[in-house]
């Protein structure tokens, strides 16, 4: 089997490696496919739905991220019906939890604010749900705000598989699924939070924040996250 | 050519949005002898008017006479802007959203006063249940957010709008 | 019989308000009533969130004095935190402040208040407005843009957004001042400077034309409250809360922000959203005070540079040491600005407001903290108690129009009296009703933390509670 | 000991088997599948074991699984050596000593018996059991199994689920022997590919290419999965068909795993189903003792090890990769696909995951090969499906049918339609995550891919059958808010797209939609489907895009009208009745104000609703019975002979003249806005009616010389007699309403006239014309149609009628030609031709003239009338129908038979239906519908020329008084909103004062009826033939209402 491969990407002939995931191949590239749950160096896990592309002789949708390439396939990243299901996944999320962009510790540096923009979403038409989402202000550096929580599990991916430790994970289901502390414990009594900071650094949004940090202030760093895994694959 | 009608309307929001606008500065100038002016903070109207061409609302929906008010501008406008995140998201009036309003008002009005601890009933009008977006109440046409817009977008919009084109603000505004 | 007249919204003031002037039988003034409309809840909903977003949350109070906000808020949490920030730190907060004066009290007099005083009290109130102004009295206006754009600028330069910005940060501010901004504000210094001279010169010289309004506009003994120095200068951004009588005698002071409230009270009003605080030891309703710009400069010995001092020395010999007609809330206003302007300078010429030491970081070190300054409008209160772990678990705003408004109220009742006549009830005599409030420069989005309807209404009540008139 | 390693010992355990299963002594089997038990089965066996002790009978007493019909349960098999097995139905315990007598003497009690069964096809296996009992029906003769074929329920309800033996007996583990013993692993695979076998969980896929895959991966271990995580509220296959029979799902897996080289199995099954597990658990450990399972089964050196897992209920672990997680002893959640997990599945190995009934079927492929299975079920779609049929249905229970059945015969023929005659509407299939398909679509088969057409799936097998009172929005709305909560959050289409779904649905529900929200909901909905990561999300909207692209007009009805047809939503309605009365009348409240003796006060309650209460307290059809809740207490209020009796008591009293004072005082001020009515019919009267109250003026042109339409010419004086409906005329016209008689539309005033003389025009012209059938011999001297025969005796005009009277029709019309006929000394046969279930007519009306001589004639179609050389009637030949299959209305189609029915008569009345007259429209550029009645919107009744609406018969056909009168107070309210501007309906009523309160102990009570005069003696003249309820009777009746409109919180 060819170690590369041909795929052409909205119609342009691109090579990519056998093995690569769309999303991998066409950033390769310098192509944008939207995504939030995706962070390079963490396993995908294909939640968010915005990487979602067509692929030519597939009859359903598929996320870029977990998709492998294939030789000669066709892959569609923009169209009219992609753009209309991004931005209402984007609106969905705003319309989840409490994301007061104003006020918030990520305002101007977060990735789901970022997104809307650049897709074009100017509201919500989706009624807020406006849901009593509590913080964690438990932990001596860090703080966790459900409220800007859009459960795409990078915390719990980058803890579980890049320091090891595993202390967040998802409780509830459907639109009641949250985020939890090892087994629903205050952040403070974990016993196996090493205080890395990997998740906050990993979060997207303002849900995972360093304390103290004001409205703005608070940048991720998550290139650190992507080059940390790399680092590591090396040395392994 | 006759001015176009514009009117502004203040509900649940800071005034910053206003004050954005203000911060059209000197293009204030320009843009006078082609707008008129018919209901807002800054102009002395009772009521407002019917025939208005363009209404831009600031502020989430919070009270009962929010409510009115922006069926009134639906009523008499022909285009409804909302302005800033307060009317497009509900913005920080709706931390409030998950308190039932009972609980906040008798925090201020009887917890946290030193005489006549009741909460005002008299000629104030009642609070919603919640603050809403100003489209989960009345039909809105444009959504401008930002905490608030820049004066720019407004700008633009303004000047879009007099040139009988819609403005598209992809990229140009954000949330916050 | 009976009538009471309305005044749905007060218009060109900052926020949602509206007035009831009931009358008795014989068609004169027998109450009135001032009813503000909104109210948001800042005490309550921001329970729970961390301390440090209180200055961005608060400053969602108001979006044209969302400075005074910042900085009250700021303060409390540097109590909370129990620093002394940075000097430098200090330094650019005042400057920032300052700049954040200018462009407010350039709104209130120009934007807000000038269609009444160069367009006139009684003149159309369709064009009687900023865009009226702009027609009429286009110099006018273009100072007054100029002037607020001034104070915009160098908000913007300072602190990055000209509105809501997230430069003051608890500790101090987020990024230090480069030479570029400094230079560049002291470039547009001059301007700022000759518009304020001019129009200080313009209102002087119409001061003769309003007697009625400068007797009646809420002309009445009231104690005042203002921040100065040890030393009685004006000051804005730290010092002691002073409260004086109405002859200036000494009647109490804040040395400490803690204590605030042995000092002021607060009362619920059955019929406005906006509370009322009172001085404590007179009690409820006698512990009537004003506070703003005529208050601080009753308050104050001294501007403490040397241009307002001079018109400060003016103003005085025109109008008594303690001035007690709210009417000249625009003169004082004005001397302010020029003050503001002169401190600016006086500020940015200090070597050390350059220093990249601008923050002093810290945990929850008190469960409580006070942060009290002077906003444009007056004397503003942040009070926040929190948690060991930083979440705030009680939250008290006390704003500048709070203070002010048992004084609206009877200012309003003074000018309904006075201009009210036979029952009947002028265009005018109603927008002087309104603009004796629009002389406070209420920001009653401050005062209820929420701005709202952008005028008063007025109504006409009869005798017995019916609606006879509304406008 | 008991481990089979040969064919000898494999032949020695059937034979043990056998005997069990047809012992020497009678056998008594009783059904004990977890619906049984839930039926009582238990007591039954109970009580059978205490009474064989009792008496020291030999008989063999054991349990068994669920034989599937579900509705008939507890089900007893019978067994007396050389009979045939009998299976009796709803066995209480009492009637085991009976039972015990009988089958002591041979016998079986034949009035509990449900069907015999005479042989039996295992299909790996057949059984003979005996003859006998001839006057019990065969099972496949019983409805309910006619057509069903059991190739996967094959054992369920015949054998002992706990006995290996009994399994072994019926051909059980022959195939896994089999296969075993040609050790050719690629042959079965090619088998079951071959037998285009898909996987029954519901997304059918090709089991045997998965098994392909699974063979061909690399890594070791591989496993195999058995999914019995049935989640689908209101399916139970999986578990009856574990529960009857858990070997063949054990033989299945084996096979499986030998073909495919999985060396471990895993059977996920749902906790909550306790028996299931228990007799797996059973299964698994004599499978294992026999032999058959674990190490080195049937001595061949081949080894399975196949363990349980205890799902913990959630609905998404029936996705498969989900289900992996769940074994893994992770959270629940899928993952994308690819990979697969026949590449990366329990632990990262390859992995396979079929079905229970997926399973179930390879032994009868391995046995009977390829070609046997393609005999049954559809090309793409072979074998046969276990659907449990559920709902609006009278026979519920598990039906096995071959693929490809229409739909249609699920319904009728194995489920009986919907019970108490109501009407089928939809079949929902596939569960929570299917769709709902429309009555006018059952003729589509049940496939895969004809299901998927109609936007539905198969799913594991759920049927849920509605009726019109189910309400299609809440339909969707309860299926969206159980996928809503079973959504596991991983994705965001699903996690929060669901709950905004649900979010619209809901505010549609309590009458809070929009139009926009409709059309959010639908991009909603699209988008989850497309971009959600697992089948749950993918397949969750199916029953919001299937209601809205087939029921749109309810969703419509609950938006724009704020009405749910159903009554289901209880946010659109003030009661039940309300909601089913055409003219929304508030029942409640005037039966609590009379019941507080408030007479006046329910009267101006009723005519404020109704300004025809006389008439309508007679002649009514009266949907509000059918949906009284009194009806689950013991029967319906009798609403609408209470408002007869409160109409009766005021309108010829002293007291109508005060009361009609009062009633036009409540006008509205004067509008001087001008309308016309056209139609003095109920139409066009409460039309009329309400716009005088509302303030407008109003002029009503009828080309008759008197007002009432139908009412004055088509109802018999028995009926209606006309002083009455004088009286209620009398109060139309007190509240301003002006008439001018003698006038008929385009011949004295064109609709252009009308368009300039007044703000507003009202259509409501009746059906007057008779349809005309095209039977040979109409034209012939003596033949009528019944509305002119009504309209001449009304007008007490001359009719040719003769001595023997023919009446053709199921109608009202035809009835009341009959009983008028009858009244005039004729003699008189009704001839009908389907049966008297289906005729329309009210149905105490049939009775009626049934009692006063009428003969009935049903199942007889005319074909032609005869007359002589004169050319008059002699007699009306009809042909003799059979009941054919249902049609599009539910009801069996007449089919012609050779049998010619002759009736000799001399008059022939034609009541086959009536038409508007409809020209004068097409001059006036009002548009027609293809049906040929008037086009309006159903909303606000405009028709397509401004200023004009229009209601009735006019657009709806014939229908009745009610509906009639509804269509013109519904017009009023949208005239008067177009005239004004304004919505002002609700001033119209005063405020009135009752208590509201629910009775707190509603006694039992029979319905008070009213009584009929003596057939014999009303029959010889036109007076009323009905009294009405006395004032005693009319206060109980009153009393019996449960007040479903007092809400919590009231």
């Amino acid at each position: 089997m060819p170690d590369r491969v041909s795929i052409r990407i909205d119609g342009e002939l691109l090579h990519a490696r056998l093995g690569q995931t769309i999303l991998e191949a066409a950033t390769a590239q310098g192509r944008f496919i939207p995504s939030l749950c995706h962070l390079k160096g963490l396993t995908p896990v294909g939640a968010c739905r915005l990487c979602l592309v067509e692929v030519a002789g597939i009859g359903r949708l598929l996320p870029a991220c977990t998709t492998p390439v294939q030789d000669g396939m066709a892959v569609t990243t923009r169209s009219d019906r992609l753009d209309r299901y991004r931005r209402m996944i984007l609106e969905l999320l705003f319309a989840e939890r409490n994301h007061v962009c104003a006020v918030c510790v990520s305002n101007n540096h977060c990735e789901l604010q970022a997104l809307a923009r650049r897709l074009g979403v100017t509201h919500v038409r989706f009624p807020y749900s406006f849901p009593k989402a509590g913080t964690d202000l438990s932990h001596r550096q860090f703080v966790l705000d459900q409220n800007r929580c859009i459960l795409c599990t990078r915390c719990v991916r980058v803890c579980a598989e890049v320091e090891g430790a595993h202390v967040w994970d998802v409780a509830g289901r459907g639109i009641g699924s949250r985020l939890v502390c090892e087994l629903n414990r205050a952040w403070a009594d974990s016993r196996s939070c090493t205080g890395c900071g990997k998740c906050v650094q990993s979060c997207p949004t303002g849900a995972l924040a360093m304390k103290g940090f004001a409205a703005e202030e608070m940048v991720k760093r998550t290139e650190t996250i992507t080059r940390l895994v790399e680092a590591k694959g090396v040395r392994a | 050519m006759s001015r176009a009608r514009i009117a502004t309307v203040w509900l649940d929001g800071c005034s910053g949005c206003h004050m954005s606008l203000l911060d059209l500065d000197e293009a204030l100038i320009g843009l006078a002898p082609k707008i008129e002016l018919v209901f807002g903070p800054l102009v002395d109207a009772q009521e407002f008017p019917e025939g208005v061409d363009v209404t831009f609302v600031e502020g989430a929906v919070s009270s009962h006479d929010d409510l009115r008010l922006a069926q009134t501008v639906r009523a008499r406008s022909r285009f409804v802007v909302a302005l800033g995140d307060c009317a497009v998201t509900a913005n920080v009036p709706s931390m409030r959203n998950q308190i039932p309003p009972k609980k906040l008002l008798e925090r201020i009005y009887v917890d946290g006063v030193n005489v006549n601890h009741r909460v005002p009933a008299d000629g104030v009008p009642a609070l919603l249940k919640q603050a809403s977006p100003l489209h989960e109440v009345i039909r809105v046409d444009l959504h401008v957010p930002g905490c608030p817009p820049p004066a720019a977008a407004i700008g633009y919009v303004i000047s879009e709008l007099l040139a009988g084109r819609r403005p598209d603000l992809a990229g140009k505004v954000k949330f916050g | 019989m009976g009538h009471t007249i309305q005044i749905h919204h007060v218009t060109r003031i900052e926020g949602h308000a509206r007035i009831d002037i009931h009358l008795n039988d014989e068609g004169r003034v027998s109450s009135t009533q001032f009813h503000v409309t909104q109210v948001r809840g800042f005490e309550k909903f921001t329970e729970g969130r961390p301390f440090y977003e209180m200055p961005a949350i608060t400053a969602r109070i108001c979006g044209i004095c969302p400075v005074s906000h910042l900085l009250a808020s700021a303060k409390a949490c540097d109590a909370i935190m129990a620093v002394q920030i940075p000097e430098p730190a200090r330094l650019l907060r005042e400057l920032l402040h300052c700049a954040q004066f200018i462009q407010s009290h350039a709104l209130s007099f120009f934007h807000l208040s000038a269609p009444d005083l160069l367009l006139g009290f009684d003149s159309d109130p369709a064009a009687r407005n900023v865009l009226g102004l702009i027609e009429k009295h286009p110099e006018a206006a273009r100072d007054g843009i100029a002037l607020r754009r001034f104070g915009q600028q160098a908000i913007e330069r300072l602190a990055g957004e000209r509105i809501h910005p997230a430069w003051v940060v608890p500790g101090g501010v987020n990024r230090p001042m480069s030479v570029d901004v400094r230079d560049q504000i002291l470039s547009e210094l001059p301007l700022a400077h000759s518009i304020l001279r001019r129009t200080l010169r313009m209102f002087k010289s119409m001061l003769d034309q309003f007697p009625a309004e400068s007797e009646a506009f809420g002309n009445m003994p009231t104690m005042h409250a203002g921040l100065t120095d040890l030393d009685g200068r004006l000051q804005i951004y730290d010092g002691i809360v002073r409260f004086i009588e109405a002859d200036g005698r000494p009647a109490g002071r804040i040395a400490r922000p803690l204590e605030y409230s042995r000092m002021i009270g607060e009362a619920a009003l059955p019929d406005s959203y906006l509370k009322a605080p009172y001085f404590k030891p007179r009690g409820y309703p006698e512990g009537i005070y004003r506070v703003g710009p005529l208050a601080r400069l009753n308050v104050a010995e001294t501007c403490g540079s040397a241009e307002a001092d001079r018109e400060l020395a003016e103003y005085r010999q025109r109008l008594g040491r303690v001035v007690n007609s709210s009417f000249f809330y625009h003169y004082a206003r004005l001397i302010e600005a020029l003050w503001a302007l002169e401190r600016m300078e006086e500020l940015l010429h200090l070597p050390e407001i350059l220093d990249r030491h601008v923050r002093a970081e810290a945990g929850v070190n008190a469960l409580e903290g006070v942060g009290i300054i002077e906003a444009p409008r007056g004397v503003l209160i942040h009070h926040y108690r929190v948690d060991e772990r930083g979440a705030i678990t009680g939250a008290n705003l006390i704003v500048a129009t709070g203070h002010n408004n048992l004084a609206i109220s009877r200012s309003i009742q003074q000018v309904a009296e006075r201009f009210l006549e036979n029952g009947r009830i002028s265009e005018g005599a109603l927008n002087r009703v309104s603009a004796v409030v629009r002389a406070y420069d209420p920001c009653l989005s401050c005062s209820t933390h929420a701005f709202g309807r952008p005028a008063f209404r007025l109504r006409l009540l009869g005798a017995g509670g019916t609606v006879l008139d509304e406008r | 000991m008991k481990r089979i390693r040969d064919l000898a010992s494999f032949n020695e355990a059937r034979e043990a088997g056998l005997a069990r299963l047809l012992p020497p002594v009678p056998r008594i089997a009783v059904g004990m599948g977890t619906c049984g038990v839930g039926n009582g089965a238990e007591a039954v066996f109970r009580a059978f074991a205490d009474s064989i002790d009792h008496r020291g009978m030999s008989v063999e007493l054991v349990r068994t699984g669920c034989f599937g019909f579900c509705a008939a349960e507890p089900l007893v098999n019978i067994w007396i050596p050389g009979r045939p097995l009998v299976i009796l139905q709803k066995v209480r315990p009492d009637d085991a000593p009976a039972i015990l007598d009988d089958v002591a003497a041979g016998r079986v009690p034949a009035e509990l018996a449900l069907c015999r069964i005479d042989e039996w096809d295992h299909i790996t296996a057949h059984i003979k059991f005996g003859s006998g009992f001839p006057e019990i029906p065969l099972w496949n003769e019983v409805p309910f199994f006619r057509g069903q074929k059991k190739i996967v329920l094959r054992n369920c309800g015949l054998i002992n689920p706990d006995d290996i033996e009994e399994f072994l007996a019926v051909g059980g583990y022959q195939a896994l022997y089999k296969v075993l013993i040609d050790n050719n692993p690629a042959a079965v695979i090619e088998a079951v590919k071959a037998a285009r076998l898909r996987g029954r969980g519901g997304a059918g896929f090709q089991t045997g290419a998965k098994w392909e895959y699974l063979r061909k991966a690399k890594a070791e271990p591989k496993y195999l999965i058995c999914n019995a995580d049935e989640g689908d509220p209101g399916a139970y296959m999986n578990r009856n068909e574990i529960e009857g029979d858990p070997h063949s799902l054990i033989e299945g897996m084996v096979i499986g795993a030998f073909v495919t080289g999985a060396s471990e199995g895993i059977i996920y099954v749902r906790a909550e189903y306790p028996l299931a597990v228990h007799r797996l658990r059973t299964a698994i450990q004599q499978a294992e003792e026999w032999g058959l399972l674990g190490e080195d089964i049937l001595g061949r050196g081949f080894s399975f090890r196949l363990s349980l897992v205890e799902g913990a209920g959630a609905f998404v672990c029936g996705e498969e990769t989900a289900l992996i997680r769940s074994l893994e002893g992770r959270a629940g959640r899928p993952t994308p696909r690819p990979p697969y997990p026949a590449e990366s599945g329990l632990y990262g190995k390859p992995t396979n995951i079929n079905n229970v009934e997926t399973w179930f079927n390879i032994a009868p492929i391995v046995l009977k090969g390829p070609a046997w299975f393609l005999e049954t079920g559809s090309a793409k779609s072979p074998g046969t499906k276990v659907f449990s049929l559920v709902g609006k249905v009278v026979n519920t229970g598990l039906v096995e049918m071959p693929l490809g059945t229409p739909l249609k015969q699920f319904v009728y023929d194995v489920g009986g339609g919907a019970p108490n005659g109501r009407t089928v509407k939809a079949v929902q299939t596939g569960g929570p995550s299917g769709g709902c398909i429309p009555q006018e679509m059952f003729d589509t088969p049940v496939d895969y891919e004809s299901l998927a057409q109609l936007g539905s799936i198969m799913g594991s097998g759920g049927m849920v059958v509605m009726d019109e009172d189910n309400c299609m929005v809440d339909v969707a709305r309860y299926f969206v808010e159980f996928t809503h909560s079973e959504s596991c959050g991983k994705c965001i289409p699903c996690r929060v797209g669901l709950d905004k779904s649900l979010h619209y649905l809901s505010r549609i529900t309590h009458g809070k939609g929009t139009e926009e929200d409709l059309e959010t909901l639908d991009e909603l909905s699209r988008m989850i489907r497309d971009a959600s990561l697992c089948g749950l999300g993918q397949t969750a909207p199916n029953p919001v895009l299937t209601t809205m692209r087939h029921f749109r007009h309810e969703f419509e009805d609950h938006i724009r009208a704020r009405r749910c047809r159903a009554g289901v939503c209880e946010d659109l309605a003030i009661s039940p009745c309300e909601n089913s009365c055409p003219l929304h009348m508030n029942i409640p409240r005037y039966l609590e104000l009379l019941k507080e003796d408030r007479l006046e006060e329910a009267f101006l309650s009723v005519v404020l609703d109704n300004p025809l209460p006389a008439s309508t307290g007679r002649v009514c059809q009266h949907p509000c019975d059918n949906r009284c809740r009194r009806a689950g207490l013991d029967e319906a209020v009798n609403m609408r002979d209470v408002h007869r009796y409160i109409a009766d008591s005021i309108y010829p009293s002293p007291r109508f003249e005060e009361l009609a004072a009062r009633v036009a005082a409540l006008r509205r001020p004067g509008t001087g806005k001008r309308c016309a009515v056209v139609g003095a019919g109920p139409t066009g009267l409460a039309c009329a009616y309400y716009l005088a109250l509302l303030g407008h003026d109003v002029m009503v042109y009828d080309s008759n010389p008197g007002a009432g339409g139908m009412l004055r010419y088509a109802l018999p004086d028995y009926r209606l007699p006309k002083d009455v409906l004088d009286r209620e005329i009398e109060l139309i016209r007190r509240v301003g309403v002006r008439f001018t008689f003698n006038t008929r539309v385009q011949e004295h005033i064109t609709l252009n006239d009308l368009d300039a003389q007044y703000d507003a025009v009202f259509l409501a012209i009746g059906t007057w014309k008779e349809n005309w059938v095209y039977l040979p011999g109409t034209e012939l001297k003596g033949v009528m149609p019944a509305l002119l025969f009504l309209e001449a005796v009304a007008k007490r005009e001359e009719t040719p009628i003769g001595r023997r009277v023919v009446v053709i029709g199921g109608g009202n019309a035809a009835i009341d030609s009959a009983r008028t006929a009858l009244r005039m000394g004729c003699e008189v046969t009704i001839v009908y031709r389907r049966e008297r279930k289906d005729m329309p007519a009210i149905h105490e009306e049939v009775e009626a003239a049934e009692a006063e001589g009428a003969k009935l004639v049903f199942l007889a179609s005319p074909h032609r009338i005869v007359g002589d050389a004169s050319g008059r009637v002699v007699a009306l030949e009809a042909v003799r129908t059979r009941l054919g299959e249902y049609d599009s209305s539910g009801r069996r189609r007449p089919i012609p038979t050779d049998e010619i029915l002759r009736f000799p008569c001399d008059t022939v009345i034609l009541a086959v239906g009536e038409t508007v007259d409809i020209d004068f429209a097409k001059a006036s550029g009002l548009k027609i519908r293809a049906n040929g009645l008037l086009e309006v919107d159903r909303y606000t009744l405009e028709t397509s020329r401004p200023k004009f609406y229009a209601g009735g018969d006019l657009i709806t056909g014939a229908s009745n008084v009610s509906n009639a009168m509804g269509y013109g107070k519904k017009a009023a309210r949208n005239i008067d909103r177009m005239l004004t501007g304004e919505e002002r309906w609700q001033s119209l009523w005063p405020e009135f004062e009752y208590a509201m309160a629910v009775p707190a102990h509603p006694s039992p009570s029979r319905r008070h009826r009213v009584r009929d005069a003596d057939p014999l003696v009303r029959v010889k003249d036109f007076r009323e033939a009905t009294f009405g309820l006395t004032a005693v009777e009319a206060m109980e009746e009153a009393c019996r209402c449960l007040r479903c409109d007092v809400r919590n919180g009231d």
